[in-house]
């Protein structure tokens, strides 16, 4: 297992695997493709914003990999009816930022079908889409907003942190039978890991244990998991051991593996990019404070952005992303509390 | 078109049936036994029944809050219904969707839907399935002249234009969204004229006349079958009860509705047109009569002697894993 | 001040009275008069829904009460355009529920406009909502979705238990300058409390204290906050006494008067009628485990429904909802737990 | 329509600077040092002027991701805007909102907007104020042939219709939504035929001729401040670069760019107009354009000289009280 693959690529791979594997699978989104309507064209012409669709078309035609218009309600809605009637689709919702403009067909159509129909429908949709900052993409094209997801019963929401990861659980996402958002961290489509050739599936609801120690437990998603790592290091170097838990997919959410670390270390930092209330980061503090209250030495400590939109400036961005420094400095005073 | 003497005791049957079971609703309604909203039908039954009787099963529909009738006239069974509305054990969600979202998938019947304009993009989607499994399949979504003013149906039409998919857009305009009269909400009157800004092929028809409505479906459905794209449908109709139950409908005269009742029935205008046509005759749609009546007595009584679900039951059928 | 309005009647005066005071004032939603296009019609066909706007019509004309077309984006949106070129507009989102097809234009045009552009623009509209389960509405119409919004970085989020206070926080949303999200739940229209008949406001960011009581901490929202008042009685006569504390605004939160109270009592229970995932049950919660970690001789406790939708057959709606029994039961394992 | 010298030359002023703002803005791009992403406007001057040259700094415009043009059309100093996008203190929006979110509403400029389709439903109510505080004031959205598929969009067109709003709906159609072609995105080819859909009037004119959009424009906001309600306007033109800088054109032949520039350039077919016709000489242009390469000179240089914002500044602005 020597071959290393971005993110970008493991994120193709899978779905050229999946695709290849099952006719029912489908891929449709703006300019996925790209091209569509300038007949001397031949191939991709984007290929996706972020080239993580390309080959597909190609590979597969037009039929099975459809360019839409900008109506983002019209087309993840018909994504999620197609996937009512027997297709798979994975659709791709370009930057999680639009979901303004179609969250109803996601979290009141694809998300409730099932249970307003009394177990009589499926759903297997797959929404692809970009978050995080770290661009100075602005406030408009820098959110997270997985929290607004994994509130909504019936979704299931995945944010992979690496290549290897990404390609396990996109295939896995594919072949669930109710829909699954799945973040892709734009700051993370360059990093590569080693990425097997075969396809193969990662189970939701297990988190990953990047790195193991027995003083502090952080959990942190997506990039932030790389900073999180980033200050595990320093702080291995004063001679604190962090216990690095990555969620993986936050609806279901692995309480047990963040469990067991809090029994063993007693303090907690959990690391979150988005906004801070109603967060990721509350909805994982709030779980370890009520179910492993005896267990905790010290209070649990957020790291989040301040509560106000993504600032363009890159020194304003820069001020306003969590990061390795401000990570440390959490691990430090939660380390000392009370000891 | 001709219509065959069989096909015209189905819609008959069909009409009634949709009919008599918002007859009923409305009275069991009026008990306060019957919980949550609902949006009655009465009215309208020619739109819905003329164009599912060109639809096969494997053909999709969605509707809206007023979904009563397109469940009917799609096949949907009319126990299963009543024990939903009630929200008993054996409805046909379980209980657990109610009136604003009863669907039966084995039907074609992709749900009721509570949010207007919900339908539209999903029907492209049941479009797109028949389109690329190339199953000659088609898929109808109906919205009423309100929704037709919401963004995501005026999107799924040039999404459905663009794509050349085989979906039905049928505009139900009953004149008014809740007590928002459509002459002035929909900009220049008439929804029709939405066709041909999105290059599609649009017709409108009488929706108290079955033939009209049966007629234009046959086209657009017909075409969209043969590859030829979508199609709108705006069905002119009258509702015979307010939006909801409970609507005092102060934005109507009491003369119209009781006017509407008397010259804007479908299913008077039906039973006339083909009695008098000798096409059927009056004896066996008074047989047919007596036998929904009888079905809705059986309905209610099942319905009202059902069971709860299963408290427990609040948690299944959420995701596919439990 | 011994007259009683129900919430309905006093959110109508709020209105009645800001109107009167303020000719930018405006109100628009669907049949929020009713009727229009009907030629020989005077006066309200409806008045909203459920009666909020009712005589407002008549007394300001049809320039200031503006009756819409069903196309939420459009025209909440609008409202937004109209409160940044000088109006306040009061907008109604019939239900929360609907936020699926408009939240663009709330939560990424009028909340970030002042932070987008530099401080330089003010919008002060108020989205008036229905929330909340309780009469078999089902899936799509008896979402809460507060937790959405309280996500958002600049929105304000208002949820009023009773009719004396929505009076007084309807009218400071008015007047406030950043953008409101004003939640009505469906259950309390009817609830009656004593409302003076002149205009007054109340401050964002205060929490009200519905009950004192020294041995748990009871933080509850809107129809929450009653079925918490009744388990509060039946706890008394157990011995057990608890301060219920209403947030009335969970953005801003105030964040103190919960801490003062569990730094007293030592003992919390959060009860949120809202999706139990990144909610504000989890919000409040994570918040209250951080700031008074070292008061805390319990794990608090969340009483929340299950992560599903909501139900449409009374009984499964029943099952799916706290109630006061269920509220009772978790202030009881937190008032025994280390005692 | 007859244009004065006055304005013609500040039509000319206007289109040149932001032609010069992009093509700066392009090589600054280049170098790294500019954050984020640019979307360029040049080849499309025309459109902005030719209908801002109408409106006063009470009327409100709102934009785009393809912003900057617009902003400069209303009044936009280049300075400040110049400052945003390199993110720098003293930028139009304190560098918080960058080339995407450069706003200026003391200029009656609404915004640059990140959402395909934001744009409209604001812009109506900005017409609502003006209606109903009858100032004769105007509201202009311009949206991009992607963005005339948004339901927002379409649905806008119908509030401002049935409301009668004086916004004017101007649509830049140039040929791409990002890499996707409108003969293929927009259901019939033409967006102009969505006017009729809606009940307003609607042209299509040629955007590469500063005269007809201006004329065009002068009907629709005559029209609107009359009470006469909403126009649009579709204005066919073309992007000199690509999507945003970085975008390598692959569905772009380079003979299809390089042609543009040649010979569907609004600056050049007005320069050519203007001096054959007499109404202005070619000197005096010359000396503008000079005059503006040493504005953009000066602008770029204080950007690149500017301090960034204090890192206190990300706690700013959120609400308005803090
Ligand atoms: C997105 C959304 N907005 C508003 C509503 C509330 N609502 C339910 S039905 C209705 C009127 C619909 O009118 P129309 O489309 O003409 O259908 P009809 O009731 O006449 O059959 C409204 C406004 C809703 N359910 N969803
Ligand atoms: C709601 C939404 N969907 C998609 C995008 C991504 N996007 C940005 S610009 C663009 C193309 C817009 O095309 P058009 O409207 O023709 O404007 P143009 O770029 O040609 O000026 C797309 C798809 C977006 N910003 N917002
Ligand atoms: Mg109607
Ligand atoms: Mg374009």
């Amino acid at each position: 297992m020597a071959r290393k693959l971005s993110m970008r690529q493991a994120i193709n791979e899978a779905m050229h695997q999946e695709m290849e594997r099952d006719e029912s699978v489908i891929v449709m989104g703006e300019d996925i493709m790209g091209g569509l309507g300038v007949d001397w064209l031949e191939g991709d012409a984007w290929g996706g914003t972020q080239g993580t669709t390309k080959g597909l078309g190609p590979r597969f035609g037009r039929d099975r990999v459809i360019d839409t218009p900008i109506s983002e309600s019209a087309f993840i809605g018909a994504a999620i009816g197609a996937s009512t009637t027997g297709m798979r689709a994975i659709v791709e919702l370009m930057y999680v930022d639009f979901l303004g403009v179609c969250f109803d067909q996601i979290f009141n159509q694809a998300a409730k079908f099932r249970y307003m129909f009394g177990g009589k429908a499926e759903c297997p949709v797959v929404v692809r889409t970009q978050i995080g900052g770290g661009f100075s993409a602005a406030a408009q094209h820098s959110q997270c907003l997985y929290p607004i997801f994994t509130h909504i019963p019936g979704l299931k929401c995945v944010i992979p942190s690496n290549a290897y990861d990404a390609k396990g659980l996109l295939i896995e996402a594919i072949r669930d039978n109710s829909p699954v958002i799945f973040f892709e961290h734009k700051k993370l489509y360059d990093a590569e890991t080693e990425v097997p050739e075969e396809s193969y599936t990662l189970p939701f609801g297990e988190a990953g244990i990047l790195r193991e120690g027995g003083d502090v437990t952080i959990v942190a998603l997506a990039r932030m998991a790389h900073m999180a790592m980033e200050a595990a290091e320093t702080l291995a170097a004063e001679g604190i051991e962090c216990e690095v838990i990555d969620p993986r997919t936050t609806s279901p959410m692995d309480e047990d593996t963040i469990l067991e670390s809090v029994e063993n270390t007693g303090r907690l930092v959990v690391v979150d990019e988005s906004y801070p209330r109603c967060s990721m980061g509350a909805d994982i503090s709030s779980m370890v404070a009520e179910k492993a209250f005896d267990s905790l030495k010290a209070p649990i400590r957020k790291v989040a952005p301040p509560h106000t939109p993504v600032p363009f400036s890159p020194p304003l961005e820069a001020a306003y992303l969590p990061d390795a420094a401000r990570i440390a400095d959490a691990v430090r005073a939660v380390a000392r509390h009370g000891s | 078109m001709q219509v065959s003497r069989d096909k015209l005791l189905e819609a008959y049957r069909s009409m009634k049936t949709i009919r008599e079971f918002e007859e009923r609703v409305a009275k069991e309604f009026a008990t306060g036994d019957l919980p949550g909203f609902v949006h009655l039908y009465a009215g309208e039954e020619a739109s819905a029944v003329g164009v599912c009787s060109h639809l096969v099963k494997s053909d999709q529909i969605i509707s809206t809050h007023r979904g009563h009738g397109h469940c009917i006239a799609k096949g949907c069974e009319v126990g299963p219904m009543m024990l939903e509305l009630f929200g008993r054990k054996g409805g046909l969600c379980g209980g657990k969707g109610g009136s604003m979202h009863v669907a039966d998938l084995s039907q074609g019947m992709m749900g009721a839907n509570a949010i207007v304009g919900g339908g539209p993009p999903l029907a492209c989607g049941a479009a797109m399935t028949a389109k690329i499994k190339k199953t000659g399949g088609v898929a109808v979504t109906f919205t009423g002249d309100g929704g037709s003013n919401q963004g995501t149906t005026l999107e799924s039409m040039n999404l459905a234009s663009v794509m050349q998919l085989p979906v039905i857009f049928v505009f139900e305009n009953n004149g008014f969204a809740e007590s928002t009269a459509a002459n002035w909400s929909v900009a220049g009157g008439d929804i029709v004229r939405r066709a041909e800004a999105f290059a599609m092929p649009g017709v409108q028809v009488d929706g108290t006349d079955f033939f009209a409505v049966h007629e234009a479906a046959g086209e657009a459905i017909d075409r969209a079958r043969k590859g030829g794209g979508p199609s709108l449908i705006e069905v002119t109709l009258t509702r015979f009860y307010g939006h909801h139950q409970g609507d005092n409908q102060s934005y109507r005269t009491p003369d119209e509705v009781r006017n509407a009742r008397e010259s804007r029935c479908p299913l008077v205008n039906f039973r006339r047109r083909v009695t008098e046509a000798s096409l059927l005759d009056a004896a066996e749609l008074d047989a047919i009569d007596r036998e929904i009546l009888d079905q809705m007595d059986v309905a209610t009584a099942a319905a009202r002697a059902a069971p709860w679900p299963d408290a427990a039951e609040v948690l299944t059928d959420v995701y596919v894993t439990y």
